[in-house]
């Protein structure tokens, strides 16, 4: 049997190393992004042949998924607000293309040298993980990696994704409204269809986190899925009045795992050391907020701009009532 | 091997076959209908053929009603998405002629 | 000399700060409060006066200032007023209340007066940290201080004419202050310290490297010869004399020349020590040095036709005596150097202010448009012909002193070549001064169609002139009085040459 | 071999295929893509490095940091296309 | 509640920040408010760490290399003071700019993205997990470009878009660097670095990061994305971009390369020899500038230079000091190009134009701006007493110690560059002349004027104060051998 799995990992590997070739090399834009959506779900399938199923499932609905969502709208833009002037892209002269090749060639050999010389298979953190598990309040090793040891970078990872959002509103500010296109009533019964389905998913992916593979941000991008047909299909239209309660949704994950992570040194703890008797309430908490701003945030990032009453109005005299 | 394990290996082994024909089809064929075409049958009827040999080696029944699921699912958003995508090629066509 | 603790132990630290914090005020005050900028200027300006006063007779009853602030580990902020300081202080304090005084009659109705007064006082300031450095450290610190200070003060007319000089004053400037940083980075990692320590911090190390002490005294005393308008370094003196009159004076008598000799006095003689820099054979070259470039700017000064260009050779000559007096390693001759800094301000400050005055007044600014300015401004020429004679060296005058020093110095350090120059360059001298002494009073000017009848000015520009010409009279007729700069030179000298 | 020597090569490749990308590229959104194909290598070395051999439980802690990288990339894959579509608009503008 | 300043630091910008966000209308109060509570928990941060030498607390109670810790030392609170420091004033001076209904609403995104920056900012300084650096520098990057782009201008988008893909790919770099890292200890605590054996996974891994960090910090030839960026932002996200936000990926530079330290000898010559390459390319351009912001924006990549070249100043041995000399030179940079930014912004709001040739056409002159442009020019040519002339002195004395006389040669060229092109502008302040400019003077200055001319005037002060800031960067060894 190893020996067939082996094929399957070199088959594998051929693959993703093929995808990521192709999607840079490709002329046509839409092909590379295709691409490189089955690159990713490719890896994540090799990310599940690691062990290593949360990370797949990750890349597969916000790595690839949202982020396959963005660049194919993002395409759509850039494809149906036509250039007169578009600079027509310059041929890449193939002595630079062997060029390119070789220094990637070169790169890629440099560091797999130091890296088949590194020790592999550990020491890790296996047996600090192993012993704190107990204490951790959660079953699952990587949600108790992510909400209690090392809790802070996940903050700070959600940070991230505020600051994103907040930069994305800025960015395009002021911006028409542009009506998303019309799918058909086909898309429509697709999104009225699946729409329970993935609020089911989303939200068993939070809940089984604390368990099993799965957790805040798996489930928040599947919920998320949830805002992008809902955006898609109409729906759901952003309008002005819902500045406020967006923003406050934005803040609500960030500001509700700050504050725990404070509230808890009332005990004279350290922060985010959570008391153990409440350890996965607390989790369960912070998780189940943060999942509804991560949900929110993607689909916001999908939609771009902030919505805005009057969008041909100037820019100063658009700040109308939040409310 | 059981003879559930032999069926069972012999409709993913069908299925495979199915992928492999939609694949050839989305490389070879002309235009993008056909293309489309090509992919959804084969992709439906392989998916079909290796979620039922998949659920007949399934342990619980629960199980098989998640691989049903999944199942339905792919088949109702590949059909949308290739909805989707011949609606948009026929629009686009209609643009550049007029 | 008991060495007494001072009871007022910041007081070199008040000096300095009167004209550096007036510098902020006279920046912020709006340009039409003339009347409260005079007043500052002038109180701040008698209030240095009085305090250097005060200063100077602690000092010559033994008492030591000494104030230090550690900037770096093991360098430091370091201000000492020493005889030598306050030979340099007094001369600024008293040359910088006559300037004042000066530049408000100058400047009554100009552009920019705030800017003008502030880079003033700042530049004041710097002079003043310059003569109180402690070491090279804060030396280096105020010599730049000074050349920021100097610079707009040179542009301030804001002509293509001006910005041309003052770019070029920046570039001499800031490269000589920057060879100077380097010089003083290489005293650090060579000697350890930077103090002025009277007799040298350099003895051991100029044993054991040679090439290294002799390297580093040619960059210290190239860097410093550029303010100090040594040749081949002199190029910008004559250049920057676009600058307004008032600046002129201060620049040529005072701050940015006086401060490169002061420079070169203090490297000599508190860095490497006479005696070091004997046996390192380093003091002949520089007196060779410092002959040349009196000799050079006396001839130069000959061919000028612009008054103040003329004034500037000149300055470039004359400063070279206080170099020539160092470099003979003679005490005496050391006594003719330090009193020629004072007596060579007081003359040339003098000239520069007639020269002022000629061009406001009468619109003359060339030799040639000299003639029968005498009788159209006799109080101005007076003191212009009086600072004259002193330049050329006639007794009594305060520039006789200095050179008679000069030459029995010479004597007594066995060079006797000094005698033949110090005569050619008094020859000199008459040559290029007599001739406007005699246009100015002895021809008819009537003929000039641009002489007006009665020039315009007040005593604001006329005063000051007078009184340092008084000065000259003064200093050189009472050389031996107590407290005279004669008298304090031999002071500092007994210290220097550790007597 | 090992699926630990075989997927980090792997992912050392894409780094590498994404890093020679993101400095070649002429579109602005293949940049985007080339730098999202840097943070799947980066994810595989570090998946890689948790592996272990099978009875064993790979380290969770590589694990938590790749979704924190996942999130945060997609992140800045995010506002990289705010500015993109903005700045095609703005463009558009000017040749119109 | 048992708080401590070193949570306080990281949480009350985050807080604030999040509160400037969903009350817009509010969000200059907030943003000061938060101000004033960061700097006080700096303060109490300051005064623990001048107490204690060093102090940690191990979040969520979990010791490293499980948890992660946040530790203060004198660098840290020294880089945290001058982030706080120059930030607040930043602040009162952007009140000023975005005056007006027209730039109402970029008040509203400014201070969530600044006080964003901020944590993340501030979060670097702490950090002591390199995981933890590669979110941290994410923080920073998604915020900067937000201001960067602040303005909204085609150039300015432009210019952001570069830095984004030049943020992202340096984090990326680190971030397989921190991959390699993890392969061969099995952690990525500070502590784990230090007992590491060298190997080529290391190596490798330093390089990765390294080079990453050096795209992120700007060296030449990294630095392709640093001046139209920090030139098209508006002029507090200029300052702030300048003079913080470049300083955090150097400060995580100087950290590692502690750690980690660089195998070879002929690396640290090539670190100096890159910012030599800094100095003198930077110092071409500036020359050449036309544009006033661009000219500032190019010094930033000459002192960026410098920073490296007092880094390498003295080769491998000398090391453990001449971080000294980088740190001085950093806290000088820091204040003096903020001060430098916010007043040339404010002279080109004077004169609505930035061009370095026609500053003088004009009967406007804002008098005090120009003027704490001069100061700032002071510190950033290294004339005395200013703090970079402190700096400028520990980079050429260590330089001339260790013998490295090229070090000493190009920061002489590099300082004369800086008067050529600083006085290229300075010409402009001060000349006059009728005929261009005929009408009466008006001299406009306003309360804007004052947080860059306090800033200046720090930066210039700050050299009296070398020693005792010296001797508290020193507090808790953060270059000794326990982090």
């Amino acid at each position: 049997m190893i020996d067939t799995m082996v094929i399957f990992d070199l088959l594998l590997a051929v693959a993703v190393v093929a995808l990521a070739v192709a999607s840079m090399t490709t002329r046509d834009m839409f092909a590379a992004i295709v691409l490189f959506v089955v690159f990713g779900l490719l890896s994540a399938l090799a990310w599940v042949r690691l062990s290593a199923p949360d990370v797949a499932l990750a890349e597969a609905a916000i790595g690839t998924g949202v982020t396959g969502a963005l660049l194919l709208r993002t395409l759509h833009h850039v494809q149906t607000v036509e250039r007169k002037a578009a600079p027509e892209p310059l041929p890449v002269p193939m002595g630079v293309q062997i060029a390119n090749a070789a220094f990637c060639g070169l790169l890629t050999l440099g560091l797999a040298a130091a890296f088949a010389g590194a020790p592999r298979g550990g020491p890790g953190f296996d047996l600090l993980v192993a012993d704190a598990m107990s204490i951790s309040g959660v079953d699952h090793p990587v949600t108790a990696v992510l909400l209690n040891f090392r809790a802070y970078d996940t903050l700070m990872e959600v940070v991230v994704l505020l600051a994103a959002v907040i930069a994305v509103w800025q960015i395009e500010r002021g911006l028409s409204d542009a009506p998303a296109p019309a799918l058909g009533e086909v898309w429509q019964g697709f999104a009225r269809l699946t729409l329970p389905a993935i609020v089911v998913v989303g939200t068993y992916l939070l809940w089984v986190g604390s368990s099993a593979p799965g957790g805040a941000f798996q489930g928040g991008a599947v919920l998320a899925a949830v805002g992008l047909l809902l955006l898609l299909s109409r729906l759901y239209v952003p309008r002005p009045s819902h500045r406020g309660a967006a923003r406050v949704a934005f803040v609500l994950g960030t500001g509700a795992f700050a504050a725990v992570a404070l509230l808890v040194t009332g005990g004279g703890r350290m922060p985010f050391e959570y008391p153990l008797e409440h350890a996965k309430t607390l989790i369960l908490l912070i998780e189940g907020l943060v999942t509804i701003s991560i949900a929110v945030t993607l689909a916001a990032l999908f939609h771009g701009r902030e919505p805005v009453a009057l969008p041909e109005r100037a820019a100063g005299t658009g700040g109308r009532d939040d409310a | 091997m059981t003879p559930l394990e032999l069926i069972a290996g012999a409709l993913i082994a069908l299925g495979a076959v199915f992928f492999i024909a939609g694949t050839v089809g989305v490389l070879r064929f002309p235009d993008i209908f056909c293309r489309l075409h090509a992919l959804t049958k084969a992709d439906g009827l392989g998916l079909g053929l290796v979620a039922l040999g998949v659920g007949l080696l399934a342990a619980s029944p629960g199980a098989v009603v998640r691989i049903a699921l999944v199942w339905f699912f792919v088949v109702v958003a590949s059909a949308t998405c290739s909805h989707l995508i011949a609606r948009h090629a026929l629009e686009r066509a209609r643009r550049e002629r007029s | 000399m008991t060495l007494l603790s001072a009871d007022m132990p910041l007081l070199p630290l008040f000096i300095l700060l009167t004209s550096l914090l007036a510098s902020p005020v006279l920046f912020a005050l709006p340009e039409s409060a003339a009347r409260l900028r005079t007043g500052i200027n002038l109180g701040m300006a008698a209030l240095k006066v009085a305090l250097v006063a005060w200063l100077s007779w602690k000092v010559s009853q033994g008492v030591i200032y000494d104030l230090s602030f550690t900037m770096l580990p093991g360098l430091e902020f370091k201000l000492q007023a020493d005889p030598l300081a306050i030979l340099f202080i007094a001369l600024s304090a008293i040359l910088w209340l006559i300037t004042t005084v000066y530049s408000v009659g100058y400047l009554e109705r100009g552009p920019h007066r705030a800017r003008f007064f502030g880079f003033f006082s700042l530049c004041v300031a710097a002079t003043v940290g310059i003569a109180m450095a402690g070491n090279l450290f804060t030396f280096l610190i105020f010599y730049e201080l000074l050349t920021l200070a100097t610079y707009p003060l040179v542009i301030h007319r804001g002509s293509a004419e001006a910005l041309r000089a003052g770019r070029i004053y920046l570039i001499y400037t800031l490269v000589g202050g920057l060879v100077l940083l380097l010089g003083t980075l290489g005293l650090w990692v060579l000697a350890g310290t930077t103090d002025f320590v009277p007799g040298g911090v350099l003895g051991a190390v100029a044993n054991d490297q040679r090439l290294a002490a002799q390297l580093l005294f040619v960059v210290l005393v190239g860097a410093l010869g550029v303010k100090a308008a040594l040749v081949p370094f002199h190029a910008w003196l004559p250049i920057a004399m676009v600058a307004p009159a008032p600046v002129s004076a201060l620049l040529h008598a005072v701050a940015v020349v006086k401060a490169g000799a002061f420079g070169i006095m203090r490297v000599v003689y508190e860095v490497f020590g006479i005696e070091t820099a004997q046996v390192l054979g380093l003091t002949a070259p520089l007196a060779a040095l410092a002959a040349v470039t009196i000799l050079y700017g006396s001839l130069r000064a000959i061919t000028q036709d612009d008054i103040k260009k003329r004034l500037a050779y000149s300055t470039v000559s004359q400063v070279s005596y206080i170099t020539l007096g160092v470099a003979l390693a003679s005490p005496i001759a050391a006594v003719g150097a330090l009193a020629h800094l004072i007596h060579q301000g007081l003359m040339k400050i003098t000239m520069f202010m007639a020269a002022g005055n000629l061009a406001e007044g009468l619109g003359v600014k060339k030799v040639s448009a000299m003639d029968g300015v005498g009788r159209a401004m006799p109080g101005t020429m007076l003191a212009f012909s009086l600072a004259a004679l002193a330049m050329i060296g006639l007794p009594p005058l305060a520039g006789f002193v200095s050179k008679w020093y000069l030459a029995q110095g010479a004597l007594d350090a066995g060079a006797a070549w000094v005698i033949a120059l110090l005569l050619g360059s008094s020859l000199l001298n008459a040559v290029y001064f007599l001739p406007m002494l005699h246009r100015a009073w002895f021809r008819d000017g009537s003929d000039t169609p641009e002489t007006p009848g009665r020039p315009r000015i007040g005593w604001w520009l006329a005063g000051p002139p007078i009184t340092t010409a008084l000065l000259v009279l003064v200093v050189g007729s009472f050389a031996n009085a107590p407290f005279s700069p004669l008298e304090w030179t031999r002071f500092v000298v007994s210290i220097e040459y550790l007597e | 071999m090992t699926p630990d020597l075989i997927y980090g090569v792997t992912g050392i490749a894409v780094f590498a295929i994404g890093l020679v990308g993101a400095i070649v590229a002429q579109n602005r959104l293949r940049r985007v893509l080339a730098l999202k194909l840097c943070s799947v290598g980066a994810g595989f070395v570090l998946i890689v490095a948790a592996w272990r051999s099978p009875p064993d439980a790979p380290d969770p802690v590589p694990h938590a940091l790749v979704i924190t990288g996942i999130v945060v990339m997609v992140s800045a894959t995010a506002v990289a296309l705010a500015l993109i579509r903005r700045l095609h608009s703005l463009e558009a503008e000017d040749d119109a | 509640m048992t708080l401590d300043p070193l949570t306080l630091v990281v949480f009350a910008p985050l807080f604030g920040a999040m509160a400037a966000f969903v009350a817009p209308r509010a969000a200059a109060a907030i943003g000061l408010a938060t101000m004033a509570l960061t700097g006080a928990a700096v303060a109490w941060l300051a005064t623990e760490v001048h107490a204690a030498g060093a102090v940690r607390t191990p979040l969520g109670g979990w010791e490293p290399p499980l948890g992660i810790a946040l530790r203060a030392d004198g660098l840290s609170v020294a880089m945290l003071v001058l982030t706080t420091g120059v930030g607040l004033l930043v602040s009162l001076g952007a009140l000023d700019s975005f005056k007006g209904t027209a730039n109402a609403r970029l008040q509203q995104y400014f201070w969530p993205l600044w006080l964003l920056l901020l944590t993340g900012m501030n979060g670097v300084y702490l950090s002591t997990d390199i995981f933890n650096l590669y979110v941290m520098i994410e923080v920073i990057a998604l915020a900067a470009v937000g201001l960067t782009v602040l303005s909204g201008t085609r150039a300015a988008l432009r210019a952001g878009l570069e830095y984004m893909y030049a943020s992202i790919l340096g984090a990326l770099l680190f971030l397989l660097g921190v991959g390699f890292v993890y392969l061969q200890i099995g952690q990525l605590d500070f502590a784990g670095l230090i007992g590491a054996e060298p190997s080529a996974a290391m190596s490798t891994a330093l390089a990765l990061m390294v080079v990453g960090l050096l795209l992120k910090t700007a060296l030449f030839p990294l630095h392709f994305w640093l001046p139209s960026a920090h030139a098209n932002a508006t002029a507090p996200a200029s300052a702030l971009l300048s003079g913080l936000v470049v300083k955090a990926a150097l400060y995580i530079f100087l950290r590692l390369t502690t750690y980690m330290p660089l195998p070879d000898e002929i690396l640290v010559a090539l670190i100096g020899a890159l910012g030599a390459g800094a100095v003198l390319w930077g110092g071409v351009q500036a020359l050449r500038a036309e544009r006033l912001k661009m000219l500032v924006a190019w010094s930033t990549v000459v002192q960026i230079g410098l920073i490296f070249i007092a880094f390498a100043r003295a080769g491998q041995v000398g090391l453990t000091e001449s971080w000294k000399a980088a740190a001085l030179l950093i806290l000088a940079h820091g204040a003096a190009k903020a001060a430098m930014f916010l007043s040339a912004g404010r002279i080109k709001d004077e004169i609505g134009h930035d061009i370095i040739r026609d500053l003088d056409r004009t009967p406007v002159r804002p008098t005090l701006a120009q003027f704490t442009f001069a100061l700032a020019a002071i510190s950033l040519i290294g004339l005395p007493p200013s703090l970079g002339f402190i700096g400028k002195w520990s980079l050429m004395e260590g330089a001339m110690a260790a013998g490295y006389w090229h070090w000493v040669a190009v920061t002489m060229v590099g300082t004369l560059m800086s008067v050529g092109y600083f006085s290229r502008v300075m010409a402009g302040f001060l000349r006059f002349d009728r005929v261009r400019a005929p009408v009466a003077e008006h001299q406009g200055w306003a309360l804007a004027d004052l947080p860059p001319l306090v800033l200046a005037l720090g930066a210039i002060g700050l050299g009296l104060a070398a020693a005792p800031i010296l001797s508290f960067i020193e507090l808790g060894y953060p270059f000794g051998m326990t982090p």
